[in-house]
């Protein structure tokens, strides 16, 4: 396992190179790039959070998109009610013409920016926790929870356009005050800010990868491969799995209220089937194996997204759906898979020409032992 | 009581809808475990068919229904063995291949015909409605439903009574020996397909005359779709129809006692209530496992 | 008051008791093999016991616990370890990372976040070099031989440390000398671990068997040593054709 | 093991060469004043659930420009459209959005249909002091010094509309909308209007968007027995919904369905079959007689096919290019910025296909309202014209608030 920690930690150090380094200076610390860019990383996180439970645990969550929206929310109630500071009774403009009379309780702490940092990631993690004890304590599995969490995401998308008194509806909370971070005025334009992005992203990434190396990330790879056996050496795999959902749900939480204050408002499309499916989709173009592929994955679908939808205005998403079926075709576990594997056969080739005696002698060993077998 | 006579039949007629796309959906991820996110493309391109059948040939819905089952058959054989066959190996995959797929066939639509929305008239014969005391029923809603069940059955006899049905359980239950046994599994599995989204193309023609014919029409479609099958429970017909009843019932009653968002948030709660204590769906096989 | 202790313990699928009224006592300590044809209900007994199936009637006691409805994870916590008839370790983790799944005297966690290497040394050292994959650490599981993957399987049992390790067939497709070897083992774990295994093969029966139980039908048929066992012609007659002594 | 994540190095790295290569993947800068081209964006789906519409505000927005660029352009310099494809999705219009205003340098952004959108778009536009078109009839309610409304505001709607339906119909309306803001605020519009002269809401309600199932809808609605059906269900819910209506046996001489929303396009895929002899209100319909519309829809027509339709949304669209034209036009070339050209919009008066109309100070349009009866052709014919131009009031439902030139004053 030491090795690779160390590999681990050169893989962790190129992408703060390319993140902190090699983006801001290759679009010359230009204001709209960086934004651009700061949204890109933010999606990533997303996508980086899914590749926890999915690649880890084998847990497929189609419903990610309900805490990163949940953070993005959390963020927005607390920017619209900075906003609304000036109106009669600190209303938000929206819920005077919806005639909603008094500020709900459940908007109140959002007056205070630690509480909303705190609950942008408590409360996405506690919805999952409640839906992770009811799924895994019930044992279900595979497609059961894509299906429950796809449910749920849809369920939620309704109830958050529904109630349109206290979250806006369909338009969603628009019309933000800026961010007042230490009484530092946040400029979404700014390079700071998109440090503040990246440095958040490459965080949650250390945290990611502290889970997945450590025994937990052995245990709930284990889990993927087979649960039950896991339980027979005595570990709770409900509470496992429970885990590394939440752990999911926090980073998604935190990318939710970092995707707000790029953009400048939350809307319901944040939870929406589409948004779900492509952080499932950027997930497996980075290739769900590796936090940081999962990371990249995200960052380039959506660059390419961008670029496509700028060369070939009249149908772009063409080539994103041949995109899709191409690398689910041809590159089955992303493009880390696919990097891994032409690595991987160079080495061979190096490794064949100067211990080219001593595998065979390996391979040959192995083979006989192999025939031995099969004869009982 | 009236009231709820005209909803229970609303319901039925809800149902008769969702069965139909649903059953296409039974059947490929039944027989093949693919789950399939171009399954509402398949309806989307039912309808155009439909659309393209009427305006180009004059033919009406019920006249061009044989041929839009094959046209979209044969997009749908293109389409498994394109991408689909690649992946029997691994279902979770599919998710993400077809819904390339889908995006791929709305934009494709959506540059060859046009991205506005198309009127497909509904088949004279069963306009009016069938009135029976206080309760008033669409005619072509009644054909919906009857046709439904009817799609049903044949397709029940087909798995059940067919040679292709016996292959197709033969190869769904083992693939390796039914091999041995001389069945070209593959082709059996791109035969599925192609049936599963011909019923596809079949409900999207025949739900033209009751909603707007546009490239995203079948995005809405395919979740709920899915929410059916899963609650019926693989590989089992008579759970699908049955799941189709109760989602589209509840829907209706739920949507009387309420509104309709909020009924559909309940079926959605229930569903995901059923499928936590009943994941196996609401027919199981009784083997022991 | 035996180690572990089944009273009157039954299990039914649908109209069929797989296990019935069954009841059994297995010392501290002891090497119990548990025999009988296919369908007998060996497995099932394996499974009601560590937890894999509930049982539908009686009762499970463990060290004079009642264990019955603990989930697997509890039992395993308590010192119930299970080896499986298919080898059943984890193809994409290395031995070593298996070992350390295995290694699961912490099990929770909170523990488990803070482990992040496996060193080599002390017991699991040890286990390795008896099983003989100490150079084969950073294998993946999924690349050793049939038998090593079922000694790996074993290794894995005895890190885990278990009190009572039930085995089910745990010789299937080993060479002779595997299987020989495998008899050494467990000979040498008499006394420390309670064990009961399932087995076929004659031959090992008599290797490693100081008691033997026989079962048919989901209940007990006869119960003693391996000679009273081969001469008790209830069980000759339950192997229709004396399968008994075709093994032997 | 110990290579994969060596190669995860390999992987950054290598994507860090695709993605992050300086220039290509940023700056597409034009600087419009020296080359004589005037950088505009038009923002409108070309993909996705909205494009049905959006797809023919695109289509003659660039008419528009095509035809002020076949003529001379302004002042000699032609119009440069950026065109970018905002998917129907709000979080990609603000993207879009912000590509066109600070990448592109566009004066001014042409986009857009639904309230959502346009919201998204708000903070760019608002920041950076720029100008977006916004074509769109919407809920009124907003004073932004940085958009230009062409659309209806509830006032230009529903303040001759409402009441004529209640003296020809009867005042028992039942109201059904899509779940979004517009169709809730046109509903408060509507039963204030009502309450005052003395009609009610028999029923209000509310599906979710894309909705399409409306069997349910239909039973209150012969339960509630209405005089009218008021509609603010848009897109493929009305489309959807009509169908239904009309296949459910309903008389449109005893229960009309009124629509605020509903233009020949919606009309075209539902059939006129359906749609005949029901209403709906706006300030334009393609049928409407004029020597300005003759020429709009013949040339439309020309270019994008006999079977296209022009509607309230498109000629709006349309014509906010021209207003667009006349404002810079009233610049000198050294001073078109969003803000001069904000400035000069304001009192322009436009011949537009539906009559002349008028900038006000608040941004918003001074509209013709009319009322119309579609037919079996999938054509309206107008059975109640305004007389006057109508001043736009988006806070018309709000005492003692009102949208000027200086924003919002609430007195």
């Amino acid at each position: 396992m030491n090795r690779t920690f160390k590999t681990d930690c050169i893989g962790y150090a190129l992408f703060a190179i390319l993140l902190l380094v090699v983006i801001p200076w290759a679009v010359s610390f230009d204001g709209f790039a960086l934004n651009t860019y700061a949204r890109y990383l933010a999606l990533g996180m997303v996508a980086m959070a899914l590749a926890l439970s999915w690649g880890y645990a084998g847990i497929l969550n189609l419903g990610q998109a309900v805490p990163f929206a949940l953070g993005a929310y959390i963020m927005a109630m607390h920017l619209k009610l900075q906003a609304s500071a000036h109106m009669p009774g600190g209303l938000p403009d929206f819920m005077g013409w919806t005639n909603v009379e008094a500020l709900p309780w459940f908007w109140q702490p959002f007056h205070s920016l630690p509480v909303t940092l705190i609950a942008g990631i408590a409360v996405p993690v506690a919805l999952a926790a409640l839906l992770a004890v009811f799924m895994f304590r019930g044992r279900i599995t595979g497609v059961f929870v894509a299906i429950i969490t796809l449910a749920f995401l849809v369920a939620v998308q309704l109830v958050f356009i529904e109630e349109q008194r206290y979250t806006g509806g369909q338009n969603g909370l628009t019309g933000l005050a800026p961010l007042q971070l230490l009484g530092w005025r946040v400029d979404n334009y700014s390079t700071q800010f998109y440090y503040l992005v990246a440095v958040c992203l490459m965080t949650s990434l250390a945290i990611g990868l502290a889970l997945v190396r450590s025994k937990v990330g052995l245990v709930l790879k284990a889990i993927r491969e087979d649960a039950s056996r896991v339980r027979f050496f005595g570990y709770d795999v409900a509470r496992y799995e429970t885990l590394a959902f939440c752990t999911s749900a926090a980073i998604a939480g935190w990318a939710g209220m970092l995707y707000v204050l790029v953009l400048e408002f939350a809307s319901p499309t944040y939870m929406g089937v589409a948004f779900s499916l492509a952080i499932v989709i950027w997930c497996a173009v980075g290739g769900r194996e590796s936090l940081v592929a999962a990371a990249l994955g995200g960052i380039i679908v959506n660059l390419l997204e961008g670029r496509l939808s700028d060369m070939f205005v009249d149908g772009w998403t063409f080539f994103l759906g041949a995109l899709f079926i191409v690398v689910v075709l041809v590159a089955p576990r992303g493009l880390f898979g696919l990097v891994q594997s032409a690595v991987r056969h160079a080495g061979k080739t190096i490794r064949s020409e100067r211990g080219g005696a001593r595998a065979r002698w390996l391979a040959t060993g192995m083979g006989a032992r192999r025939i031995d077998n099969g004869g009982r | 009581m009236d009231a709820f006579l005209n909803q229970a039949f609303a319901g039925l007629s809800m149902a008769s809808i969702l069965l139909m796309v649903a059953l296409g959906l039974a059947i490929i991820y039944g027989a093949m475990g693919v789950i399939n996110l171009a399954h509402g493309e398949f309806v989307m391109l039912g309808a155009y068919s439909a659309w393209l059948l009427q305006t180009s040939l004059g033919l009406g819905i019920l006249v061009a229904l044989p041929i839009v089952f094959l046209m979209v058959a044969l997009v749908g054989l293109l389409v498994e063995r394109g991408v689909v066959r690649w992946l029997y190996h691994r279902p979770l995959d599919t998710i993400l291949a077809t819904w390339g797929v889908a995006i791929l066939l709305q934009q494709l639509v959506r540059s060859v015909i046009g991205s506005e929305s198309r009127y497909v008239a509904g088949p004279t014969i069963l306009d009016g409605n069938l009135v029976l005391g206080g309760v008033v029923m669409s005619n072509y809603r009644i054909f919906l439903i009857f046709f439904s069940l009817a799609v049903v059955a044949a397709t029940w006899f087909l798995l059940k009574r067919s040679e292709f049905g016996t292959k197709l359980r033969a190869v769904i239950q083992n693939k390796e020996i039914s091999e041995c046994y001389g069945i070209r599994a593959d082709r059996v599995y791109a035969l599925a397909f192609a049936y599963g989204a011909g019923l596809a193309g079949m409900a999207g023609a025949l739900i033209t005359p009751l909603v707007s014919v546009t490239p995203s029409m079948g995005t809405y479609l395919v979740v709920d779709a899915f929410l059916v099958v899963i609650v019926g429970g693989v590989g089992s017909l008579l759970g699908t129809v049955a799941a189709a009843g109760m989602v589209g019932e509840a829907t209706a009653m739920f949507s009387m006692l309420m509104n309709d968002t909020i009924g559909r948030i309940a079926v959605l709660l229930a569903i995901i209530f059923l499928i936590r204590f009943k994941p196996m769906g609401l027919f199981p096989d009784k083997v022991r496992r | 008051m035996g180690h572990l202790e089944l009273k009157n313990l039954s299990v039914q699928f649908g109209g069929l008791k797989a296990v019935n009224n069954l009841d059994l006592s297995v010392a501290q300590g002891e090497l119990r093999c548990l025999l009988g044809p296919n369908g007998a209900g060996k497995s099932t007994t394996l499974d009601l016991i560590c937890g894999k199936t509930a049982a539908t009637s009686g009762q499970i006691l463990f060290e004079g616990r009642d264990i019955t409805g603990l989930s697997e994870h509890r039992r395993a916590r308590l010192g119930i370890g299970r080896k499986f008839q298919t080898p059943s370790v984890f193809k994409e983790l290395t031995v070593l990372e298996n070992m350390e799944i295995a290694r699961s005297q912490n099990p929770g966690i909170l523990a488990s976040g803070f482990v992040f290497r496996t060193h080599i040394r002390g017991r699991l050292k040890e286990v390795l070099e008896l099983v003989e994959l100490k150079d084969h650490v950073h294998t993946k599981a999924g690349n050793l031989s049939h038998g090593q993957t079922q000694w790996l399987e074993i290794a894995m049992l005895l890190i885990q440390d278990a009190k009572l390790i039930l085995m089910d067939e745990p010789t299937a497709g080993m060479t002779i000398q595997e299987t020989r070897r495998t008899g050494e083992i467990f000979n040498s774990l008499k006394g420390h671990h309670t064990m009961i295994v399932v087995e076929h093969d004659m031959t090992f029966v008599r290797q490693i068997a100081e008691t033997v139980t026989v079962m048919e039908l989901g209940a007990l048929l006869a119960q003693g040593s391996i000679e009273e066992i081969e001469n008790d012609p209830k069980v000759r007659a339950a192997y229709l054709g004396n399968e008994v002594a075709n093994h032997a | 093991m110990k290579r994969r994540d060596f190669l995860k190095g390999v992987a950054v790295a290598g994507a860090a060469g695709v993605v992050g290569f300086p220039g290509i993947w940023t700056q597409r800068k034009a600087a419009w004043a020296a080359n004589g081209e005037i950088p505009v964006g038009i923002l409108f789906s070309l993909t996705g659930a909205v494009a049905v519409v959006e797809r023919t505000l695109h289509d003659a927005a660039l008419m528009a420009i095509e035809e002020i660029n076949d003529n001379g352009g302004i002042h000699g310099m032609r119009l440069r459209p950026y065109i970018e494809d905002p998917a129907s999705d709000p979080a990609t219009y603000a993207d879009r959005a912000r590509r066109l205003v600070l990448r592109d340098n566009c004066i001014s952004v042409f986009g857009s249909y639904t309230s959502a959108s346009r919201q998204a778009v708000l903070p760019v536009v608002e920041g950076r002091d720029n100008l977006y078109w916004y074509p769109t009839l919407y809920e009124g309610r907003e004073c932004s010094r940085n958009v230009m409304y062409g659309g209806a505001v509830p006032n230009q709607q529903q303040q001759e509309f409402v009441p004529w339906l209640a003296e020809n119909f009867g005042g028992r309306f039942y109201l059904i909308g899509n779940n979004y803001v517009y169709p809730r605020e046109e509903n408060n519009v509507c039963k204030m209007i009502l309450n005052q002269i003395g009609g009610e809401a028999v029923h209000e309600e509310y599906v979710p968007m894309g909705h399409s199932d409306f069997s349910s809808v239909i039973n209150r609605i012969r339960q509630a027995n209405p005089d009218v059906i008021f509609c603010t269900l848009v897109g493929d819910s009305d489309v959807a919904f009509q169908r239904q209506f009309h296949a459910a046996g309903f008389d449109p001489e005893q229960l009309p369905v009124a629509s605020l929303t509903r233009s020949e396009v919606e009309v075209k895929a539902m059939g006129g079959e359906a749609a005949a002899g029901h209403f709906s209100s706006a300030p334009y319909f393609m049928a409407h007689d004029s020597p300005e519309n003759a020429r709009f829809v013949e040339a439309y027509q020309r270019k994008y096919g006999s079977d296209q339709v022009t509607h309230f949304v498109s000629e709006a669209a349309y014509f906010q290019i021209y207003q667009f034209k006349a404002a810079v036009e009233q610049l000198a070339p050294s001073d078109i910025t969003a803000t001069n050209i904000r400035a000069a919009a304001v009192g322009q008066t436009f011949m537009a296909p539906q009559g002349e109309i008028l900038i006000d100070e608040n941004l918003h349009t001074h509209l013709w309202p009319k009322v119309a009866q579609w037919d079996r052709s999938g054509q309206a014919k107008v059975v109640l014209e305004s007389q006057q131009r109508i001043a736009p009031e988006p806070y018309w439902a709000y005492e003692g608030q009102r949208c000027t030139g200086e924003g919002l004053v609430t007195s």
